[in-house]
This record gives C-alpha cells, structure tokens and sequence, in this order.
C-alpha cells in the first residue's frame, strides 16, 4: 500500500487536465478555495482562478451550462456534491447532454463527477449509486473506476472523450484506497474495456467500483479453501465489455455479478443477460447477482451492512455458485 | 417577419392536407417579438436560443428556410437527418443550439455558450438570447438558469413572451404576480417590458435590451405581451381563448400593426408590402417544393450510431 | 373490437375514482376544462370542479404537492403531460415519494400517470418510456397496462394502494384499442400479478405494454407456422411476477422478453435474470431480449418504425430462438 | 432556544467525542429566527417543514427531544428506526414532515399539505411554514414551489435564513439580488425582512407573517438575515468565514442578543435565565443518557419491507 489515494488520484487528473488543456474548467458547488466537499479540487483555484469555479447550487443549469460550453469547445468537469443530487441535474443529463450529438452531429464532450456509494451514516441521501440510471440512457458514457491507477487514468480520458461520461467515483475509496503510483501507463486500458484483476478457473466475479475489492477479498477467502476465483473489474459500465466477460466464463464457466446498487434491472442485470444471450452454451450453473437490498440505503451502519453485498454474503454467493 | 407568417401559414396548411410529418407548432401573433430579437443579433456571432413560437426570430437571425421545410416536411436532408423534428432544429456551433423540448431548459445552454466564450477571451461584444413563453416561467429549469446568468453576469437576454396561455392554461394559473417581469428584481437584473403586438415598441425595447447587455449590463429580461394568435398546435382550435381577449389590445395582430405602422410612418408603400409578401410566398414555396422531392430518412442508410467517439459504438 | 378505447377506459377510472372517494383528485396540466392534451379528463372539471385542477408547469412542485397531500390523506392523481416530462419531477418521485414509507412508516400514496411510449413522428422527447427508470427505485410501484380493461382496473388499484404508483399507460393504444367492455370482474388480477394472454408450449414471449399486441400478433404469425407460441404480459413491472413467468418458462422451455424501452439494463434484463437465476434447468435454448435501439427515439416514421420491436423482428427472434 | 443552543452544544461535543451516527448539522446563531416561527405555529394543528438548522423551531414546536438524541445516538426507538438519521425525522401526520436532502424539495410538500387541508375544508386558521436557506434559493424546487404556492394562495410561510454562506459559499456567489426579500416580488407574494441576530425583531416580523397568512393574506416570504456561527457541518472549521464578517452586527450571537433584551426588557432576571439554562442541560442530559441506553438497529430484526402495501413485498 503506498501512499497516493483514490482522492488524490481525481484531484491530480484534475490538476494535470487543466494543466495541459485551456478548454478544462471544473464548476461545481464549493469547488473553489475551499477544494470541494470532498477536496478533490483542493489547491487548484490558487493555481487556476478562472478554471476553477464556485457555482449556486443549481444543478440543473450547472450541467446545462456545461452542454453549452461543450458546444462552443469546452471540456467543463461539473462535480456533483453528490452523486444523489444529480437527481435534479437528471433532465439536462439524460436529454439535453445524451441526445445532444445523435440529434445535431454536433459533441457534447461533459464530465461529470459523481461520488457515488455508501458510507456508514450517511444514509438514502447521501450513498446512491446511479450508474444503471444514466447507462440506460442513449448516449451517455458511464465509468466505474476501482483503482487509483484507473481514478486518475479514467477521469483522463472522460475529458478527452467527446461525448457526456458520467464519471461514478466511490466515496469509500477515498481515503481507503491507496497505491504507490498514480498512472500505470503499462496497465493502461481506454474506456469501454474491463480488466481481469484476478486470474481463476473455478468461477468468474464480475464487479465495478468497490465491490471489486469485496469480491477480490472474497477471492483471498475462497483460495484458503482451495478455489480460484476469477475477478473481473468492468471499469466502464457503459459501454460495457461483453467480450472480457464472455472470456472469462468461458474460462470458468460460472459467472456471479456483484453491484452495491439497487437490485432491479441496473448493471449486474445486463451482463446476466448478456451473458445467458451469447453465452449460455458457456455456463456450467445458472448464473448469479448479487446486489443491495432493495430499500433506500439505510443511515445506520448495523443496517448499512446488511444492505451491500459485504465480504460475508459474496463470499457464500460463490459457494452456493461452486456447489451446482 | 412576413417571410415567417408565410412560411407559418404554408406549414399549417399542410398539416392540414396531413403532408407534415409530427406536430406543427406557430408563433402567429408573436412575428414581432420574434423578429425584433432575431433582428438584433448576428448569426454565427451572436447566440439565439429559439423556441417554438420563434419562426419570426429564426428567419431574422438567418436560419436557412430549408432547414425548416426539411424538418416539417421529412427529408433526410434536414438539419437532424430526421432524427429530431420539426421545432427542434439549429445549427448549434453557429451560435443557433437546437431545442429539446423540455420547457425552460435551453436558456442554462445559452448561458453557458456565453461563459465559454469568456473563458475564451471572445466574448467581447457577444449577446447571447433564449425565447421563453409565460408558461416556461414556472419550471426550476428557468429559475435557476435566470440566477445563474446573474451570479455570472452573463450577455444573456430572454424574450418571456407572455401570450396568456401555455397550451390551454390561462395566466392566473401559471403565476400571481403582477407582471412576469417583476422576477427581475428578484433575479438582480434589468427587466423591460413592452406591448408586444407593437413591431415598433418591441423593436426599441429588444434594442435597447440588447445593447445593454452588449454593453456590459449584465442579464435582461424582456416581457413582451400579446396574445397567441393560433392553437398550441395545429390540431388546438383553443377554443378555450375568450372572445374577450381576442378583441382585446393584446389580441391584435402584430402583422396588421406592423404594415400600419411602416406605412403610417412612410417607411415603406403598400405597393412594396404587396411585392414582398409575394416574394415571401414564392421563396416558401420553393423551399416547400424543393423539401417534398427529397427522400426521407431510410434506416438502412442511418448508422444508428450515438456516440461522437464512434469507437465506443456496440452492435445493436 | 368494441367501442371503448383505452384512453376512455383512463377517463372512466379517473371518473369513478372522483365520484366514490373525496379524497381523489387530480393535478396537471391542462386537466381542466381543456380535458388534459390526450383528453383523459374530459369533462371531469365539470362534474369535480373542485378536484381537477390545471396546475402550472412545475413538475417537480406537482409531486412534492402530490407527496404532501397524500400524507394528509388524500389520493392525489398527477397527470405528466408526457412521461418525458417526468424526468424533471424524477427527484420527488424517486427521493420523496419513494422512500418516504421507508423512512418514516407512514405511506405516501400518489398516482402519478405517465403518457408514455412511441407514436410516428413524435420524436426523442414524446416518446420515452420510463419504467424501467422508476422501477430501478425502491418503494415505487410501477405499472404497465395492455388492455383496455387492465387501463380501467390498474388505474383504479392503483389509486387505492398505499404506495406510489407510476401508471404507465402507453399513447399508441389510447385511440387504436378497443374493447367492447370497460372492466371484466371475471379477469381481474391485482397489480403484481401477471397474465398469460395466450397459451402455448413452445416458447414464452413476454412482454408488456404496447408490445403485448405486437407479441400477440407476432404469436398469431407463428401459429400458421405450426408453432404454438405463449405470451405473457406483465402488467406490472414492479412488483415483477416472477412465479407467473417462471411457469410459462417451465412450460416451454424457451424465452423471449420484448421491451419498447431502451435496451440497457430494464424490464427485459430484469426478466432474463431472474429466470435464468432460478430457472436455469428450465431453459432449452438461451434466453433472448428485444428492446429497441440506443438512440434517442428517433422523429422520422420510417426510423422510428425500424428503432422499436416489430411484428416482423419479434418474428425473427422468435423463430431464432425457436431453432436452438 | 436555550433548549436548542444546549442540545446543540451537546451533539457537537459528542461528534468529537465520535459517539454520533453520521454527521451533525446544527444551527447556532439562527435559533432566534428558528424559534420564532416554532413557537408561533401548534404542533398537531398547524405545519412546520424544519430543515437542518432549526433545532430552535424544532423544539418550540413541540418536537420531542427524544427524537434528536436518538437520531443522532442511532437507537433503533428513534422516529425512522435507523432508516435514516440525524436531521431527517419527522411526525408526518403531525403536521411535521421528515425532510429529505435534496434543498428545496420540502416546500411543495408543505404547500401539499395545506392544499389536502383546504379540500378537506380544514384550512382554517392553518398555517404551514417552511425553512430554507440562502443556498436553496437557488434551487429549481424552491422556485417552483414558491410560485405553485403564491398560484394556490395557500397559507404557506417561507422563512429564509441568509446566514451568508452554503457550505463555504458566499452570496455574491448565489444570487445577485439586493435582497433575497426582492423574489417575493416576483411571486406576487408578501415579503419581510429582518435582522434575524434579533429575537425580539424576528419574533415580531415572523409573528406578523403568520398572521397574515393565517388570515387569508397568502403566501409569505421572511428572509431573514445573520451569520452561520458554525461550520457547515461539525466536520467544517468554517475558516472561509471572514473576520470583518464575524465582527459585523451580522456576526452577533442572537442568544447574547436575546439575553440582553430580555434582561433590559424585564421580562427576565438572570437567575431565571441561569436556571433556565440548568433546566435545559438537565433535560439534554437525560435525553442523552436515555438513548445511549438503547438498542441499536438490528438487521435481523428489522423488516426491510419497503412498501406500505406489504403485499406486494417480494423476497430480497
Ligand atoms: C417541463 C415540461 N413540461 C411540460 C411540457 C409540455 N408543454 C409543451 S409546450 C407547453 C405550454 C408552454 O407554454 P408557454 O411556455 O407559455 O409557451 P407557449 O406555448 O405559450 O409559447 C407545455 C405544457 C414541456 N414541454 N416541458
Ligand atoms: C439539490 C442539492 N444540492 C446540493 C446539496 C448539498 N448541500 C447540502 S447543504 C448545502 C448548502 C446549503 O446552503 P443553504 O441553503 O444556504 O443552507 P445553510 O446550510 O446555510 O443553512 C449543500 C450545497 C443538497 N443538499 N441538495
Ligand atoms: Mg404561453
Ligand atoms: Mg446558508
């Protein structure tokens, strides 16, 4: 474990895009001297006065201005303090950002960065994940990083992109997370394909964002038992890659998908059925999700617990998957 | 303005003979409004927001009149190759962003049109406008779009044409303030308000409005009131419009004010209204008949694809 | 074919609902003396004068109204002049009335219905269908009726249930279905349940909505072929009748789950999933999905027609499925 | 408000004790205008939509403290059963709303429970009123439910505490109004201003704005003006607050301020103030110890049910 974490790793992509790039600015909710809520803008108004900016909290015509500045050459980076509160940014995302180049030929290159994801205490408003809202909208990108290496090299390449990515950065990485280095130029992937960040036969867990740390301790339990258990970190849940997944059940011929998110439709249902479509000669037991609960994320931690898949529940999910 | 009443009646004509493919939306009564902000700006230089009721004010700042035959009328050749309709057309990297329907949406985009080209050092002497109705004054979209554009005190103007009804629903129930205008103060901007069936008082207003924010006067608002001359669309007879209101000032026809107007002032002959409304009608049906022979989108030639990046594209 | 239509069947529950119970009435625009835009209130302003109520264009205030009343006890209906419109109000829907039972144990019931789904010439922003979106929320109830009788029914079940409820009542068949009754106490099913509309043994199509026609047509199609072809349509997608689906599976062996919405994610990967999670052995050949395109819905007929399942593309994957 | 002040004190000092469940949002410096519309609505009879600051109007209102400490202490006997936290609770059916984060969306609640009421023909007298602050103006929600409530005439009191600052965000970068009192202009609706450091101003202006509305006067805006004399959060050092600002009359500290009145006033002796003090603190304490006591949620215990029509529960 090195010393750079998750959030450092979004503040420095931050850092190195309006650096090298007069087209980046970043607008969004106490984004400016005071560095965000979560200071992944820390420092970068001193450095950066008129790229950098404080906006009213008004999150509809936040990500309404960003379409407008794309369209004039732009690459805003619009933070939500939440990924919850996009729920009122939600029309100018999915309408006016998504169809914005199917309609006109005209790129609506925006980035927008969701910390998304549970934490104790915080509760329904506070811990949503919203990656299978905007990926079931035409037109949008939505990324998933896991690692640090991928939180600066993702957030990259969002910009670069010209199309609308929602960028779902997990708010339990933040400061859980660290590496040694901040890019891995030799592990590099672009956006839209995943990684295999565990080699196994016996089963494939596929996951994103945190989860894939929960299911790679899973995996850690697991091989004490003797089963190699294949981990597949999807990156970029939209697009998705079908093929890295198809691939690895090939290889194990069991496949489980984990997500935090709620459990109806959303992602772990897309690459099941994505799956039973193109690979059910592949399967040698019926193929598994695990996801939350389907209530609100609760603000007590007892029950927080209880509601994401954790350690304990995906580890017993791969065992009821070996069993068939 | 004629060009767009021509072009208006035309379109609805054809609705009518079931020849338009969708809805068909007008700005009758609205010409002047319209043209009087279109006629301030500059395309490819300025930046206009339009919507539905904006024919008037899309031929003053330059829309090509095939771009709207080819919309109503279906060819491949129309600014969306079909993919998007009738009102929701633009070209928008020539200062012309292209409508999505929801209400009060548009006017955040054009303010943030505006602040790119400050960031970029080109926003000397830019006024961006975004259209409005009564009705879209209701919507969050707006409010936080309006207050946005003063915090960042942007060359922006929105024309609120307040035309006493969003589809059937009367002003009493849309707002209780006095006059929509009032929401400037509120806003911290210049609000200016003007009887819009009058082509010369909306002109002035619209000018003035325009070059103070040109000026570096921030936001403005401009209220204009009339009276929607049409249905919400072509398939609204709007019975539900009082006798009333129609006889009314705010029922006149801005059309009819105008000619009286410039004829009264001796800036133009009847003569020469006759020769341009011929003029008008013969270019409409040029475009109309020009739009008609072209083919109409085919699915097999569409590639379907919705990304920019094309490399992201999965089969479908 | 009768002579009631399934807009009249909505008009004639919103009618009943005013007439039995005070505590319904009706919020949206343009519901009053104009009727609403697909006339699903006619002259309810007459007979309820105090109870249909045009509201202004705040979809977003509509529902926290909606919510608002509702805890003070009444019924409230919220017409959305289109489901697209919703995606402004979508934050009170999924934020305050979803999860308002959750958190503090009193029900929040709203009717919030939804024009929803594709006509010619309609284009990206009249056309969406949002059920899938709505269900991914915990504590909404999202319905999806087919029929004429269900529209009346589901309407009615709806606005006595003590949960919010999205009512997703599709535009294609207000005028083009007709059925010769308003309501058949005999079929009767409460939300939740889903119907078997055909029988037959050798594959299950299902589906909802406006495709329950299609798959009914696409079914009689088949029939001349010799094959015998079940169709289920949902009714409701949340609750989702898992049990229902599951015994036409088992009866046929073979899947196919038509959707009209986008094909991210959804109804149709909800389904595939479940069945393939417990249903596994069932399964004669790999279950498949149609939806339509990742566009926006395109405006131009000839697209809109090839964007959507057709008669003629849930032919085809039925036989492709047939032929495993 | 010296309940709340002590209340308050107490959860912040148990937060960096690290004894809480999530965060702590508390409201020092705002209890004066917070109170003020507390003690003049009836708990049960009229409506309260209190937000994160309003530990004053929560207690004036008659919100039992029980409800705060267990929140915050996570007891499973708390008003959501640890469903959600800290400042989220509510009585629903008593006229008190539990809040949800999202800034704005409490106010059309409000209005929706007084439109129930005035169908129901039980409006009379009724007052429903609504915390927000400089921040949520901004908002769409905010705006659209102050004009459906202005539209409706319902008796509904908006009282906004411009305490300077949304999280680390001043005011010149949210609205660029003179006052934030100039929207109900734009709502057509009535507007107050006040000092809100002043306890016995507040309760003057807030007392007449109940009134009016309660008299029939429609919709009411109070903005009330002060300084946030806390972080954000608990977690917030709030450095970004300037000292001239702190210093300024807005920076008073409205229980000093109130102290002083009453004093001065004679409706107050020290003494009564000190024991009043003590009163609190030995109710705080009890509240406290009470809910440490209890038991934590359970989530075996807990039904996990989502749905008030358990009948449609599937298995999760
Ligand atoms: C958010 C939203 N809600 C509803 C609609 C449906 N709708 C389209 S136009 C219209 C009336 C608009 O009235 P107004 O803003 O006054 O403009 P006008 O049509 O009078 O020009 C409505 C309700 C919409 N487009 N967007
Ligand atoms: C729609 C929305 N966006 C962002 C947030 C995050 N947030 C919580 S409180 C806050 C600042 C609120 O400021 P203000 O309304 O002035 O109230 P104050 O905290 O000063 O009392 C922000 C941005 C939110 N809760 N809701
Ligand atoms: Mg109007
Ligand atoms: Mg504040």
């Amino acid at each position: 474990m090195g010393e750079v974490t998750y959030i450092d790793a979004i503040r420095e992509a931050q850092h190195d895009l309006l650096a090298a790039d007069d087209r980046v600015f970043i607008y969004g909710q106490d984004v400016g001297h005071f560095g965000g809520a979560f200071k992944a803008t820390r420092g970068l108004k001193d450095l950066f006065p008129d790229r950098v900016i404080d906006s009213p909290i008004s999150e509809d015509a936040m990500i309404g201005l960003a379409v407008g500045a794309s369209i004039e050459g732009m690459r805003p980076i619009i933070e939500m303090q939440f990924a919850d509160f996009s729920s009122v940014g939600f029309n100018q995302i999915v309408n006016q950002a998504g169809t914005h180049f199917y309609r006109t030929g005209i790129p609506a290159p925006i980035t927008v960065r969701l910390p998304s994801g549970g934490t104790p205490g915080s509760g329904p408003f506070h811990s949503q994940m919203m990656e299978s809202i905007y990926a079931y909208y035409p037109g949008l990108v939505v990324v998933t990083p896991a690692t640090v290496t991928d939180a600066y090299s993702m957030l990259i390449d969002a910009v670069a992109l010209d199309d609308p990515v929602l960028y779902c950065e997990h708010k339990f990485l933040y400061r859980w997370l660290k590496s040694d280095q901040l890019k891995d130029d030799e592990e590099h992937l672009p956006i839209g394909q995943a990684r295999i960040v565990r080699t196994g036969k016996h089963a494939s867990v596929v996951a994103y964002s945190a989860m894939v740390h929960e299911a790679l301790r899973a995996a850690d339990l697991l091989a004490e038992e003797g089963w190699e258990i294949e981990v597949v970190d999807l990156r970029s849940v939209k697009p998705l890659d079908t093929d890295t997944v198809m691939a690895s059940v090939a290889r194990t011929g069991r496949l489980l998908a984990v997500g935090e998110a709620f459990p109806w439709g959303g992602v772990t249902a897309e690459i099941v059925s994505r799956v039973t479509n193109d690979g059910f000669h592949l399967l040698d037991a019926p193929p598994q999700r695990l996801n939350s609960r389907d209530t609100p994320v609760p603000y007590h931690p007892n029950l927080w617990e209880a509601h994401r898949p954790t350690l304990e529940s995906i580890s017993a999910a791969i065992r009821n998957l070996l069993q068939f | 303005m004629v060009t767009a009443r021509t072009l208006e009646s035309k379109l609805a004509s054809l609705y009518k003979a079931g020849k338009i493919v969708g809805g068909v939306y007008i700005g009758p009564g609205q010409e002047a409004v319209s043209a009087s902000i279109g006629s301030c700006l500059t395309w490819n230089h300025d930046i206009f927001g339009a919507l539905i009721r904006d024919q008037g004010g899309r031929t003053a700042f330059g829309e090509p009149m095939l771009d709207a035959t080819r919309s109503y009328l279906g060819s491949v050749q129309g600014p969306s190759r079909g993919r998007d309709g009738n009102i929701h057309r633009g070209h928008p990297t020539e200062g012309f962003p292209a409508m999505i329907s929801h209400l009060g949406a548009m006017i955040s985009v054009v303010a943030g049109m505006l602040f790119a080209r400050r960031l970029q050092g080109r926003l000397d002497g830019i006024v961006g406008a975004a259209s409005v109705g009564d009705g879209a004054s209701s919507t969050g979209s707006f409010h936080e779009a309006m207050n946005l554009a003063a915090v960042e005190n942007l060359p922006l103007v929105v024309i609120l044409a307040n035309n006493q009804f969003a589809y059937s629903t009367p002003t009493d129930r849309q707002f209780a303030c006095r006059s929509l205008v009032d929401r400037a103060l509120g806003y911290g901007i210049a609000g200016h308000e003007v009887d819009g069936t009058d082509l010369l008082a909306s002109l002035e207003v619209v000018s003035k409005a325009v070059a103070d924010a040109r000026g570096g006067g921030g936001p403005q608002l401009v209220v204009a009131n009339l009276l929607r001359l049409s249905g919400h669309g072509e398939h609204d007879d709007a019975s539900y419009v009082p006798e009333s209101l129609k006889n009314s000032p705010l029922g006149r026809d801005c059309m009819a004010v105008a000619e009286q107007q410039l004829l009264a002032a001796g800036f133009l002959t009847e003569p020469e209204i006759e020769a341009w409304k011929t003029e008008a009608a013969e270019e409409v049906q040029a475009a109309v008949a020009l739009a008609q022979q072209e083919e109409a989108p085919d699915p097999f030639k569409d590639d379907w694809i919705v990304y920019a990046s094309s490399e992201l594209a999965e089969e479908s």
